[in-house]
């Protein structure tokens, strides 16, 4: 019972998350920043401007439904807590069974789809445009990127993330069999952020703020939440599915090799927003599916030769 | 798919000054839309008709935030011409640079938000900062950032001393080698010409229709530059290339501005070399006499017109103000269909909006 | 890739903010600042008042001794017209910034009050 | 950029009007030739198709101190060198006929010099408010 509090509030639960996370948003604001000759933020702002949102007035414009615009961010922060109980840290794995890495997809593309319903139930104009764009985005991505990560499973030969480290612990990380998978799920993971340059949905200066143009104060603080969570726990599944070497015998120098590997995804993430500009909704599509998505079964089928 | 109408300002991410249009979606396609202006409509055609010619100067600088100089050399020049006084060869030259400065940071600023509006922060973020060079010349030598106040009528206000001549060689240098950085960049950006490669060309025959001026013309093949074709002292002792390309698409008028500002830069350096010694002011009289005159002059944005008649006091009787964004403003909507939703910022940020400047 | 060139230039230096008003800012030698005054020099003629485009300053006048020049910094254009104007060299720009206020109405400078004895 | 010769562009006006026209010499660094406010659109439709002169650079209008009955439009045009055509309209009832139609360049010139002037142009729909207020109540601000 205890143990099980323990695991659910503070560690890998809902305390651990919500630092990782305001870490990560410091870190690559302050990286973005870097990149492009500013200072940026200090440490405590991302909690300063959660705290800010949190006590701002919660505003919706008329016609919009409350109810349903209060309890998707609530949702979306339920389910990608949930998710993260299931995803390794640094080797430390209390929940681990056969199938939960697809249990985890599942749960993290909860966000997208109640993110697009954001856009509808908001009625604003921008808010409804960005929920369309939100969702053309997610069938340009969401193939190529589970095709992707079905590749470390298929290798290791169990849908465990667990048992996919231990056998990266055997054979080596699985970056070095599969590099194209690993920079398809990195693209995935952007587009699955909503990320600078996958931000489609959410282009400032095309519509505004996206389907989350009409959320204000605790609402908002909430979104902002579950999209920094997102992007730790996708960082954390893609350092545990390709980057190896996590689940070692010393637990201190797994935990040493865990922050390095994340540190390194981050940069990546940072830099990619930092040299990529925006591509046109149709212009990802055409990349979705005409490029990633024949480069992801490629890989498929590389793997599996390897395996026979 | 429902036809929705979204209304895109008077304040809108997408716009840095208030202007407010209605366009018409289907879906990702934008079908049309109409174009308001009037939310920066100060009056000033009607408010320099009461004030006194020197008031005046002042007045004029603040139609424009970004080429304020070029506005005021152009009143001075035809206030001048009606006064008929020769100002000195120095005043013009001096003249010339700030006017040169100022479409150098006008362009990199054009860049910067080009770069912004497809999501390239990082090159909005660095032309910025090159802009700033500009614009410590400009702030170093004459006292203001964007106002300068360097004109006055019969000359200019500062002398140029030999270590401020060295400075901005030095700074122009510096400038060219950013700029050159900032060019390879932009040439070699994939994305940004998947963005603005094919997006809303436009036919000389429709620029020639539309009376379009500036960049955007010479980007379609209309080869018009004032300071070439009816050039203002001291342009007429100046040699510079006019480029221009034959595409007319948003990706033209990125390379248009882009070399222009390395000609500019180039020019600079020319003025600089060529300046003479001398006087930089001559007296002027404070009333004007009778007459009428019509000057242009090219402003970074395209033709400049000034319409100016004097009764014989010492405030203007009608003065009247052509900027270039006016017509390019007018070809908007006309660009505004069968293109995505996603152009609407590479269009309207391809025409170079001033909505000051149009508005007055 | 040279944008990546130029962004990992960008990473190597420093930033370059100006973290004014935590740290220096360079104002340059030139720069319009805010207005003072030469009372030694002012003879109260009104040539400054006259070219203002701003109506940022005010003469009263009660007689050629006596006599108060009022300066409106929130309605101040700083172009220097004054500067410009003045034949006795009295009325100029600093090189100092204007501090802000939070009330512009009230906000009044007396550049100079002669009362004639 | 095509320089027109002033000669040959004066004598073909002079064809169009039928009369000839009087040349306007009080503008500096310009070419003024007053012409009757009917064969406006004349005139520009020559001066378009035997020309091909079609950058007009802005419409001015103005009343004149020492003749207060008459609102004087000029057409700025750039031909190779600077050239305007003046029309004298009566201030009681300012009718011109439109250009936007065959130069659609004129669009936003004609908007702001009726707005301005109270000119109206005649084949043009009713104009909608360009830089004044919505609620604009006061007429045209120049008269």
């Amino acid at each position: 019972m205890i143990s099980g509090l323990f695991y659910l509030l503070l560690f890998p639960g809902l305390l651990f998350q919500v630092i990782c996370s305001l870490f990560f948003e410091w870190l690559d604001r302050k990286l973005l920043a870097r990149f492009q000759r500013r200072v940026g933020p200090p440490w405590f702002q991302p909690l300063a401007d959660l705290i800010k949102l949190f006590s701002k007035e919660d505003l919706l414009p008329e016609g919009a439904n409350d109810l349903v615009a209060t309890l998707l961010p609530l949702i979306s922060l339920s389910a990608v807590l949930t998710a993260g109980l299931y995803i390794p840290i640094a080797g430390f794995t209390p929940f681990s069974f056969e199938g939960d890495l697809i249990v985890i997809l599942f749960l993290m593309s909860v966000p997208t789809l109640a993110y697009y319903l954001a856009g509808v139930v908001s009625v604003g104009v921008y808010s409804i445009l960005g929920g369309s764009r939100s969702l053309l985005q997610f069938f340009s991505y969401e193939v190529p990127l589970l095709i992707a990560l079905s590749g470390p499973a298929i290798m290791s030969g169990s849908w465990s993330v667990e048992q996919i480290m231990i056998s990266q612990g055997s054979m080596g990380p699985f970056i070095l069999f599969q590099p194209v998978g690993f920079v398809l799920a990195v693209v995935g993971l952007i587009g699955k952020l909503k990320r600078d340059p996958l931000d489609i949905p959410k282009a400032k200066s095309e519509v505004v703020g996206g389907p989350l143009t009409e959320f204000t104060g605790a609402k908002m603080g909430l979104w902002h939440l579950v999209m920094n969570i997102q992007a730790v726990l996708g960082i954390f599944l893609l350092t545990n599915l390709y980057l190896g070497w996590t689940k070692t015998f010393n637990p201190l120098v797994a935990v040493v090799v865990f922050i390095i590997e994340f540190l390194v995804l981050v940069v990546i993430l940072s830099g990619a927003s930092a040299i990529y500009a925006r591509l046109r909704i149709d212009q990802l599509a055409g990349l979705g599916w005409r490029i990633l998505v024949p480069l992801s079964l490629l890989q498929i089928g590389f793997v599996i030769l390897m395996g026979i | 798919m429902n036809k929705i109408s979204i209304p895109i300002g008077p304040q809108h991410p997408l716009l840095k000054e208030p202007l407010t249009m209605n366009i018409d979606i289907s879906g990702e396609r934008v079908l049309g839309g109409t174009l308001r202006l009037g939310y920066v409509h100060r009056g000033i055609e009607r408010l320099a008709q009461q004030k006194t010619y020197v008031q005046n100067v002042h007045l004029i600088e603040r139609i424009c935030g970004i080429c304020s100089h070029v506005h005021t050399t152009t009143f001075c020049h035809a206030v001048e011409t009606l006064l008929g006084i020769d100002v000195p060869i120095r005043a013009q030259y001096i003249r010339a640079l700030m006017c040169e400065l100022e479409r150098v940071h006008s362009h990199l600023l054009w860049l910067g938000i080009i770069a912004k509006h497809v999501g390239l922060d990082t090159i909005f973020m660095h032309t910025w900062h090159d802009r700033e060079l500009a614009l410590d010349i400009m702030e170093e030598v004459s006292g203001g950032r964007v106002s300068h106040a360097a004109n006055q009528i019969g000359g200019v206000r500062f002398d140029l001393s030999q270590e401020q001549e060295a400075m901005i060689r030095k700074t122009v240098n510096d400038l060219s080698d950013k700029a050159n950085t900032l060019m390879d960049v932009i040439e070699n950006e994939p994305v940004l010409q998947a963005r603005t490669k094919g997006v809303a060309p436009l036919s000389a025959e429709t620029i020639k229709n539309y009376c379009v001026v500036g960049p955007v013309a010479r980007a379609s093949g209309v080869d018009v530059d004032m300071r070439r074709d009816h050039p203002p002292p001291p342009y007429d002792r100046l040699t510079f290339n006019v480029i221009t390309r034959q595409d007319g698409d948003a990706w033209a008028r990125t390379v248009v501005r882009a070399e222009e500002t390395r000609e500019t830069l180039k020019l600079c350096h020319t003025i600089l070399d060529e300046m003479p010694d001398g006087p930089v002011s001559v007296r002027a009289p404070r009333k004007v006499p009778e007459g009428e005159v019509v000057v242009r002059s090219e402003a970074p944005r395209g033709e400049l017109l000034y319409y100016l008649r004097s009764d014989g006091s010492e405030n203007p009787a009608r003065l009247k103000v052509r900027t270039p964004t006016l017509p390019a403003l007018n070809l908007i909507p006309k660009q505004l269909s069968a293109i995505h939703v996603a152009d609407i910022p590479v269009v309207m940020a391809g025409v170079d909006l001033c909505i000051a400047c149009a508005d007055r | 890739m040279s944008i990546l060139k130029a962004v990992i230039n960008a990473f190597r230096k420093t930033p370059d903010t100006v973290k004014y008003p935590y740290g220096p800012l360079v104002i340059p030698k030139g720069f319009r600042g805010a207005i003072v005054i030469d009372t030694e020099k002012c003879s109260g003629c009104g040539l400054c008042v006259r070219d203002c485009p701003a109506a940022g300053l005010e003469l009263i006048k009660e007689s050629r001794q006596d006599y108060q020049l009022i300066h409106y910094p929130a309605r101040c254009a700083y172009c220097g017209q004054c500067e410009d104007s003045c034949a006795r060299g009295a009325i100029s720009h600093s090189n100092d910034l204007v501090e802000p206020t939070y009330d512009s109405d009230e906000w009044v400078v007396v550049l100079k009050h002669q009362s004639g004895d | 950029m095509v320089m027109i010769d002033q000669k040959t562009l004066q004598k073909e006006i002079n064809n169009v009007i039928d009369s000839d026209f009087e040349i306007y010499p009080g503008i500096q660094g310009d070419h003024t030739i007053c012409i009757p406010s009917v064969q406006l659109k004349n005139v520009i439709v020559m001066m378009m198709d035997k020309f091909d002169c079609r950058h007009l650079s802005g419409i001015t209008a103005q009343i004149r101190s020492e003749n207060q009955d008459v609102i004087e439009v000029l057409y700025h045009f750039w031909i190779g060198s600077s050239f305007s055509l003046m029309i004298k309209l009566p201030k009681h009832a300012p009718k011109l006929a439109e250009i936007t139609s065959i130069l659609p360049g004129a669009d936003f010139y004609e908007r702001e010099v009726a707005e301005m002037f109270g000119v109206e142009f005649i084949g043009r729909e009713e104009i909608p408010p360009l830089l004044l207020p919505d609620d604009w109540d006061q007429g045209p601000p120049f008269i």
